[in-house]
């Protein structure tokens, strides 16, 4: 077994682009993304890597520019967080509809105003329908693992969409964690270099990114939408296949000591582990509590999340984003619709926190739970709560 | 349409094109320094060189000037080919170090050549001028020294006819190394040290070009002289 | 020094230096360049190899001169041979100078092997080869010249240059010389280069047999050039442009020549003299000057004009032409009273012969020779066309004869030849053209005899002919086919087979001495008769031949009287007899690019009229057609024994 | 001093007759920006790729499932045109060091409207040029927003009168000066910058040539008549372009390595009003409103001249594009 290292998992994702032979990249700094940008430059100056490092003047033309990279064959890669990514929002959709193979990690933070730059996923949200393939890691192993495993998916020929890989920004961006990498020759076994469909090149002259009209532009739109969901196939192949070679399991929706739960706790992202925490305490209180973790947000698992809720009596759906005049949180919304058809489903609560990084603890969850317990046996159900915020 | 094998790859090529055309559009490059597209080929730089398996054996030969023939087989980048070129090269850089055109391909080509650039233009006997001047401009005003010593590669190595040349300048667009030079003032060209006087526009008085010029159109077109004395700008 | 030290010729490599007798091999028997009068070569570097008859010879001056001789002869076109022997020269000029070692002799063998494979044309390709062979060979010649042990001994060398085309050709012209300058758009300067050996070239231009055609090495590839029409446009272009003048003579000699007959032969003879600045007559028998060309070939092939515009180019440089002057007393004596030191006697051969048939010796109407009847037609001789003709032999004079009866307008036209097709001597294109034109060819026969009625021809008695056993020609011999006897109506026979000399005597009756043929026995080099001072050449010395054989001998004997005048020793020249010029080591690949054609007039407009049949090529496909030419130049040098 | 120009009747034959820009796109009649685009790849030749911006040219060429492209072609947005060639660029360089694609000169070329370079996209233009990718850009002026109706953007010249900026009765059409592209790009240090227009087609090929031999950034901004927009007739745009440089208006020049070069002497500028008169987008502007934009021809173009004559020209000192190449 490889040795694990303590390194902080900013850091972390960018050695693990490092062993993933890319031919380049264009990173534009951005709090609590920096040290990605930072690091893998290192990585490229130090000639540890043979790729470009495009240093671009914003991270519009970051996108843009591994989006042209992407189109003549190169592995890419681009990282950034907040309002970067709202800058990016114009060019999003056009790199799935041209179906460009980018990798991008998001360091999630809260988007202005006012100005914040502390951790919630309030950036990623207003993105759910750019086309990407979209995860969420809960560690720095995952995202290490992750970050791998991104590539591989995106290029593969069944899927050809970008891969937005979200990280906790602080929350997971600066903690040092003991993260053990994997072995550089396995790693090469599992992503080869990348084979392209088609390229820009005057050997094969081909027009990427031409005008669609009416006739033809709802057709492209279905074969996207099409082209996401299918990705699922690969993405579990994907994760099957390193399952097999280096041991550790990535699933859609992964859950804890919930087969038998009555009651089941929903969270995205790095809280999941402190939620853990929670669900034994309220376990050794004799609560019938689980917990289900929501690793893929894009395509949405719906078989997976129905089949992990469906025994359960109350599903409690923690939302780290606002949907301002909505019907609750992001997340909550999609599972609601998601469960609407089902003819036993648990009663849905919605609970939003952690916003712009406001401090979640153990003893939060426990409250949060079993403040759902009560009311849901009196059968009064609120929508959502903004949980524990003033006025 | 005949068949023919480039690079192993069969293809349909036209009946009397040229391996060069062939080769082009398959996009393989091979470097050329007095071809052009609109003239006739004439193989003087011996770049383009390719390997051709006639009767049996593989040979060299240029692939401007070269026309296909059915079940003909041709390397376009094989590493006899490439040597053939290279020898090429280091030849014409041999000879003219400072003509930054030669320099170019003779670096392309592998050959080891000076850092510093050259600034001379040299004429490197290409026949790009003598060509265009005869099949573009059909006036034959400029011909090749005579061989042998006479042509020891000293200038002049262009034999020029002033009483045929019209100013028109096409040799100077041609030329691929800058030897031939045209020059202006207001109301006169030079080119090989010949002067022309420039026609002024009837409409607006410029001066937009050589009298000899119009003179042969109007001769070669019927087209009085007077109605071609308006530039573009007031046509 | 008769057996090779070392040879590399046709690539077979002989190395006796070692003693290895057993591989020995004699320069006799090796087809090798001849040097002039017999001079002994020590060595010889050649397009087709290296060969080291002596030993000692010096081959790092063998080898510099050789490079000296072919840098004169590289174009400069392409941009590997000229700059590549230019490179080589440099080299050799750095080893004098005792600088290099291995390295710049691989890099030598880098270069030549390059160009050999690079070159544009067969002389670029072929002719540094050889320097491959000294380098490879002598290495320790070249190495000790670097240490400065061996200096570069000026050996003397002679040189010496040809191609496939020029020994071909009787006249030795420079073909790939002046198709070289029509390449470059110099029909002037090319026109003059033709001129230095052929002074006719709008005539040899029409009429030539070509020979160096079938020589041309594109005959291996695709089709031979067209080097006899190339010459033709040269010489129309210049009448074009007004025709210019021959130039004027290198200074005045008091020495007078008379020249007897002022055919082609006669003309080349007179225009060298000239040239040379002896003060020349022709006395010409007939009413035109020309001989042959003037009255053997119709018009139609041949215009008049431009022959008369050729001779008259002759006459101004100051040549007197006089006309209807036969001689028939060649008294010697008497023209040297007039001041002539010397006669060229170049009468030609005008006089048909005999078919030897019966009835042929009675004058009969409607009987004539071939020679005759185009005589008569082309001096302006009034003829009737009558409704059938018949002609006898297979020569180019029966074709004339025939083609220009279907001119005259007869309707009938008929060739009777007693072998077939196959061995008819004519060229082909004319019997073609014949053909063409409805002329009717009966092969396998043969006349028997001429039958007139009260003087008039009637008819011509013939017999069948069938193929037996070749005879001394090489063709098969006809034998005749027993009672297949026939007669042929017509209204008059043309005999064309053949013509010989008509000879005029000298004053103290000693004839000039003759051949079996009755032609003029003249020295083969020298071209002297047996009476001192009196020179002979052209068809009255070969018996009918072609024209540009003529103005060879009429050349050679320019250069044999003014030996003879100036009492210098006529020197013979470099021989490649036997040598297989067109063979070449290094061939490179030569694609495929066909001939240019002219367009021939239209057969319609061919009948009733003597307008030339073929045409000719603007300056455009002129320079087209001259860019195929290979250039197959060969370069000799030797070292000759001091 | 060169003097292209003048091969106007016999050189043009020597052009290479392949086309990469194809007929059969739907450009308007006359249409200036198409010409230049053609004459542009034909000067670039196949090693060639293309980033377009959303404008014009990329709507007019790309009507899905047709293309006028013989060349690779790509376009993503309105102001990125720069952003995405530099990327195609590194692309290319780290592939092709890699050895995973031919190692063949293969030229990047950035082409956008006006608005697509002086306004939005001046941002990522300005940081590919400053990065010194090896790219051409090429800015097809024509002089608003023509794909969108004609609206004023920076590179309108003053007095035109466009959608957004009206001939009303108060304010005659756009009041401000056409924005100085060239000079920014000249300030960033690129080895090559040039003005260049269709109607001088051998000057503006030989201009792309000299600037595709650069290795480092180059860019070329060309006046691209558009004969809907200036309200001209289509069948004057060749000789607009030509009185837009006679009159001084649009002089053609180059600057190589901070060296000012005329390409296209002018001995004496025509009048303004020669170029003004023939375009209805002018058409509202009085004597005085004309002698106004007169006055600021002759100034800018003194200005210019100075900086030809050397006044202002930088060191001779040859700018070389990354410490390591």
């Amino acid at each position: 077994m490889a040795k694990r290292v303590g390194m902080e998992v900013g850091i972390a994702a960018a050695e693990a682009v490092g062993m993933c032979n890319i031919d380049m990249a264009a990173v534009y700094p951005i709090t609590p993304q920096s040290h990605i940008a930072e690091h893998l430059s290192e990585i490229v100056a130090d000639g540890r890597i043979d790729a470009e490092f495009v240093t671009v003047e914003s991270e519009h033309t970051s996108i843009s520019c591994v989006s042209g990279a992407s189109a003549t064959g190169a592995r890419v890669y681009t990282a950034t967080s907040s309002q970067g990514l709202l800058y990016m929002h114009e060019i999003l959709p056009i790199v799935s509809a041209m179906r460009l193979p980018v990798v991008m990690a998001n360091a999630n933070r809260a988007i202005s105003g006012p100005i914040n730059i502390w951790n919630d996923h309030s950036d990623i949200m207003p993105q759910r329908d750019a086309g990407w393939v979209v995860f969420f890691a809960d560690n720095g192993q995952e995202v290490v693992d992750m970050t791998i495993q991104s590539f591989k998916i995106a290029e593969d020929d069944d899927v050809m969409l970008p891969v937005c890989l979200n990280m906790d920004g602080f929350q997971l961006t600066h903690t040092v964690e003991l993260i053990e990498f994997p072995d550089q020759k396995k790693v090469d076994k599992f992503l080869p270099p990348r084979k392209p469909f088609a390229t820009l090149h005057p050997d094969n002259p081909i027009s990427m990114g031409t005008l669609g009209m009416p006739e033809i532009y709802a057709e492209s739109r279905k074969s996207q939408d099409e082209a996401l969901k299918n990705s699922k196939k690969t993405i579990l192949k994907v994760w099957d296949e390193w399952e097999k070679m280096f041991g550790r399991s990535y699933k859609p929706v992964e859950t804890y000591l919930a087969e038998d739960a009555e009651i089941l706790l929903l969270t995205m992202g790095s809280m999941s582990e402190t939620a853990e925490i929670a669900i034994d305490e309220l376990r050794k209180k004799g609560l019938s509590v689980g917990l289900v973790k929501l690793r893929l947000w894009r395509p949405f698992p719906f078989e997976e999340l129905k089949a992990a809720v469906k025994k359960a009596k109350l599903l409690i759906v923690t939302d780290r984003a606002v949907s301002f005049g909505g019907s609750g949180g992001p997340v909550f919304i999609e599972i609601k619709s998601a469960l609407y058809h089902e003819k036993e489903r648990p009663l849905v609560y919605n609970s939003i926190i952690g916003l712009g990084g406001r401090d979640v603890q153990v003893t939060d969850f426990m409250k949060i739970v079993e403040d759902a317990a009560k009311a849901g046996e009196k059968g009064i159900i609120r929508d959502y709560e903004f949980y524990g915020v003033r006025g | 349409m005949v068949n023919i094998v480039i690079n192993g790859r069969k293809v349909r090529a036209k009946d009397g094109s040229t391996i060069l055309e062939n080769a082009r559009d398959l996009k393989l490059d091979i470097p050329t320094l007095c071809h052009h597209d609109d003239l006739s080929p004439f193989g003087a730089c011996r770049l383009c060189t390719v390997e051709v398996k006639a009767n049996g054996k593989w040979q060299i030969a240029t692939s401007c000037n070269t026309a296909v023939e059915s079940g003909m087989e041709i390397r376009t980048n094989s590493s006899k080919a490439l040597e053939s070129r290279k020898m090429a090269a280091e030849l014409l850089y041999y000879k003219y170090p400072e003509t930054e055109a030669v320099r170019e391909i003779a670096e392309k080509l592998g050959v080891d050549v000076f850092e510093e650039k050259g600034e001379e233009n040299d004429c490197i006997l290409c026949g790009l001028c003598i060509r265009a001047c005869k099949e573009i401009v059909g006036v034959s005003a400029l011909t090749f020294q005579d061989r042998g010593l006479g042509r020891d590669l000293e200038e002049p190595q262009i034999e020029f006819d002033p009483n045929a040349c019209i100013g028109c300048g096409s040799c100077a667009y041609v030329c691929p190394t800058g030897y031939v030079k045209m020059e202006s003032e207001d109301d006169k060209i030079i080119i090989w040290n010949k002067v022309f006087k420039m026609t002024p526009c009837k409409v607006c008085g410029r001066f937009f070009a050589p009298e000899d010029q119009l003179r042969y159109i109007s001769k070669t077109t019927g087209v009085p002289f007077s109605n071609l004395t308006t530039c573009v700008s007031c046509r | 020094m008769d057996k090779v030290a070392f040879s590399s010729w046709n690539g077979k490599i002989v190395d006796n230096r070692k003693g290895k007798v057993s591989k020995a091999l004699k320069a006799a028997d090796m087809k090798l360049p001849k040097l002039s009068d017999g001079k002994k070569a020590k060595a010889l570097m050649g397009w087709n190899g290296l060969v080291m008859m002596d030993p000692k010879a010096d081959v790092l001056s063998l080898t510099l001169n050789y490079l000296k001789e072919i840098r004169k002869i590289s174009c400069g076109e392409c941009s590997v041979c000229m700059i590549g022997i230019d490179k080589l020269l440099d080299m050799f000029e750095l080893m004098t100078e005792g600088f290099g070692d291995k390295g710049i002799l691989a890099e030598m063998e880098q270069i030549v092997k390059g160009v050999s494979e690079g070159a544009k044309c067969a002389f670029g390709q072929s002719a540094l080869l050889p320097v491959l062979d000294a380098v490879k060979y002598y290495q320790s010649d070249f190495l000790a010249l670097m240490k400065g042990e061996k200096k570069l001994g000026g050996a003397e060398c002679e040189s010496s240059v040809t191609a496939p085309c020029m020994e071909a050709c009787p006249a030795g012209l420079d073909v790939p010389g002046y198709i070289e300058l029509i390449k470059n758009n110099k029909f002037k300067d090319s026109l003059n280069l033709i001129r230095e050996n052929c002074i006719l070239p709008g005539v040899v231009g029409r009429v030539c047999t070509h020979p160096c055609e079938d020589a041309c090495v594109r005959n291996d590839v695709d089709e031979p050039l067209a080097i006899r029409l190339l010459k033709k446009a040269a010489a129309d272009f210049d009448i074009q442009d007004g025709g210019g003048s021959l130039g004027v003579p290198a200074g005045e000699k008091e020495e007078k020549v008379a020249i007897i007959g002022a055919g082609p032969a006669g003309l080349a003879a007179a225009y060298n003299l000239r040239s040379m600045g002896y003060g020349v007559t022709i006395f010409e028998a007939l009413s035109q000057a020309g001989g042959m060309a003037a009255v053997g070939i119709p018009e139609y092939r041949l215009p008049l004009d431009i022959l008369s515009h050729e001779i008259d180019l002759i006459k101004r440089m100051g040549v007197e032409i006089r006309l209807n002057t036969k001689v028939e007393k060649l008294d010697f004596n008497n023209l040297k009273k007039q001041g002539y030191q010397s006669v060229f006697v170049a009468v030609g051969a005008h006089q048909g012969n005999k078919m030897g048939v019966e009835g042929e010796d009675q004058e009969s109407e409607g009987l004539v020779d071939g020679v005759e009847f185009l005589r008569d037609l082309n001096l302006g001789k009034k003829i009737e066309p009558k409704k059938k003709v018949l002609i006898i032999g297979g020569g180019d004079v029966a074709i004339d004869c025939a083609r220009s009866c279907v001119r005259l307008g007869f309707k009938d036209v008929e060739i009777v030849y007693r072998r077939s097709r196959v061995e008819m001597p004519a060229r082909d294109e004319e019997i073609e053209g014949a053909e063409e034109e409805g002329i009717n060819i009966r092969y396998l026969t043969a006349p028997l005899e001429i039958n007139a009625k009260d003087g008039k021809f009637e008819s011509l008695g013939c017999i069948k002919m069938k193929l037996g056993k070749p005879d001394e020609s090489g063709r098969k011999r006809p034998v005749p086919v027993k009672g297949s006897e026939f007669t042929i109506g017509a209204e008059m026979i043309i005999a064309a087979i053949g013509q010989s000399p008509k000879l005029p005597v000298v004053t103290d009756k000693k004839k000039l001495g003759t051949t079996a043929w009755g032609t003029i026995k003249a020295d083969p080099v020298s071209y002297m008769t047996d009476v001192k001072g009196i020179f002979a050449g052209g068809d009255c010395v070969t018996g009918a031949a072609t024209l540009i054989e003529a103005l060879n001998a009429g050349n050679q004997v320019a250069r044999s009287i003014d030996c003879y005048l100036q009492g210098g020793r006529l020197n013979g020249k470099m021989s490649f007899e036997g040598v297989d010029v067109a063979k070449q080591r290094g061939q490179g690949f030569i694609g495929k690019n066909p001939a240019n054609r002219v367009n021939l007039l239209d057969k319609k407009k061919r009948v009733g009229g003597f307008a030339e049949i073929e045409g000719g090529f603007d300056a455009a496909e002129a320079m087209k057609e001259a860019q195929r030419c290979l250039r197959c130049y060969r370069v000799v040098v030797w070292e000759t024994a001091r | 001093m060169n003097i292209i120009e003048n091969f106007d009747l016999f050189a043009p034959r020597l052009v290479d007759k392949k086309e990469y820009f194809c007929s059969g796109h739907r450009a308007c009649q006359g249409c200036g920006e198409a010409l230049a685009i053609r004459l542009m790849c034909k000067a670039l030749g196949p090693d060639t790729i293309i980033a377009n911006g959303t404008g014009c040219m990329e709507v007019i060429s790309s009507f899905y499932p047709t293309t006028a492209w013989d060349l690779p072609w790509i376009h993503l947005a309105f102001e990125n045109a720069a952003a995405v060639g530099s990327g195609v660029e590194a692309g290319l360089k780290a592939l092709r060091r890699k050895g995973r694609i031919p190692d063949r000169d293969v030229k990047v070329v950035a082409i956008a409207g006006d608005g697509g370079t002086m306004d939005i996209g001046i941002q990522s233009l300005s940081g590919a040029m400053e990065r010194g990718h090896d790219m051409l850009y090429v800015c097809l002026d024509n002089e608003a927003y023509m794909n969108t109706g004609i609206q004023r953007s920076s590179g309108t010249p003053m007095g035109a009168a466009t959608t957004t900026s009206p001939a009303g009765k108060v304010v005659p059409g756009k009041q401000e000066w056409k924005k100085n592209v060239p000079e920014i790009m000249v300030a960033h240090n690129v080895p090559y910058v040039a003005t260049a227009c269709h109607s001088y087609p051998l000057d503006f090929m030989n201009k792309v040539k000299k600037a595709r031999k650069v290795k480092g950034p180059s860019y070329i901004h060309c006046l691209s008549v558009c004969p809907t927009g200036w309200r001209s007739a289509s069948e004057e745009t060749i000789k607009l372009g030509r009185l837009a440089v006679e009159t001084g208006m649009f002089p053609l020049y180059e600057v190589e390595d901070g060296k000012y070069k005329i390409t296209i002497e002018v001995d004496e500028l025509r009048p303004i009003e020669d170029y003004l008169n023939r375009q209805g987008r002018f058409s509202h502007l009085t004597p005085d409103q004309i002698e106004n934009i007169q006055d600021r021809v002759y100034q800018e173009y003194n200005k210019l001249m100075d900086k030809v004559n050397g006044l202002h020209s930088w060191s001779d000192l040859k700018y070389e594009w990354g410490l390591f190449e």
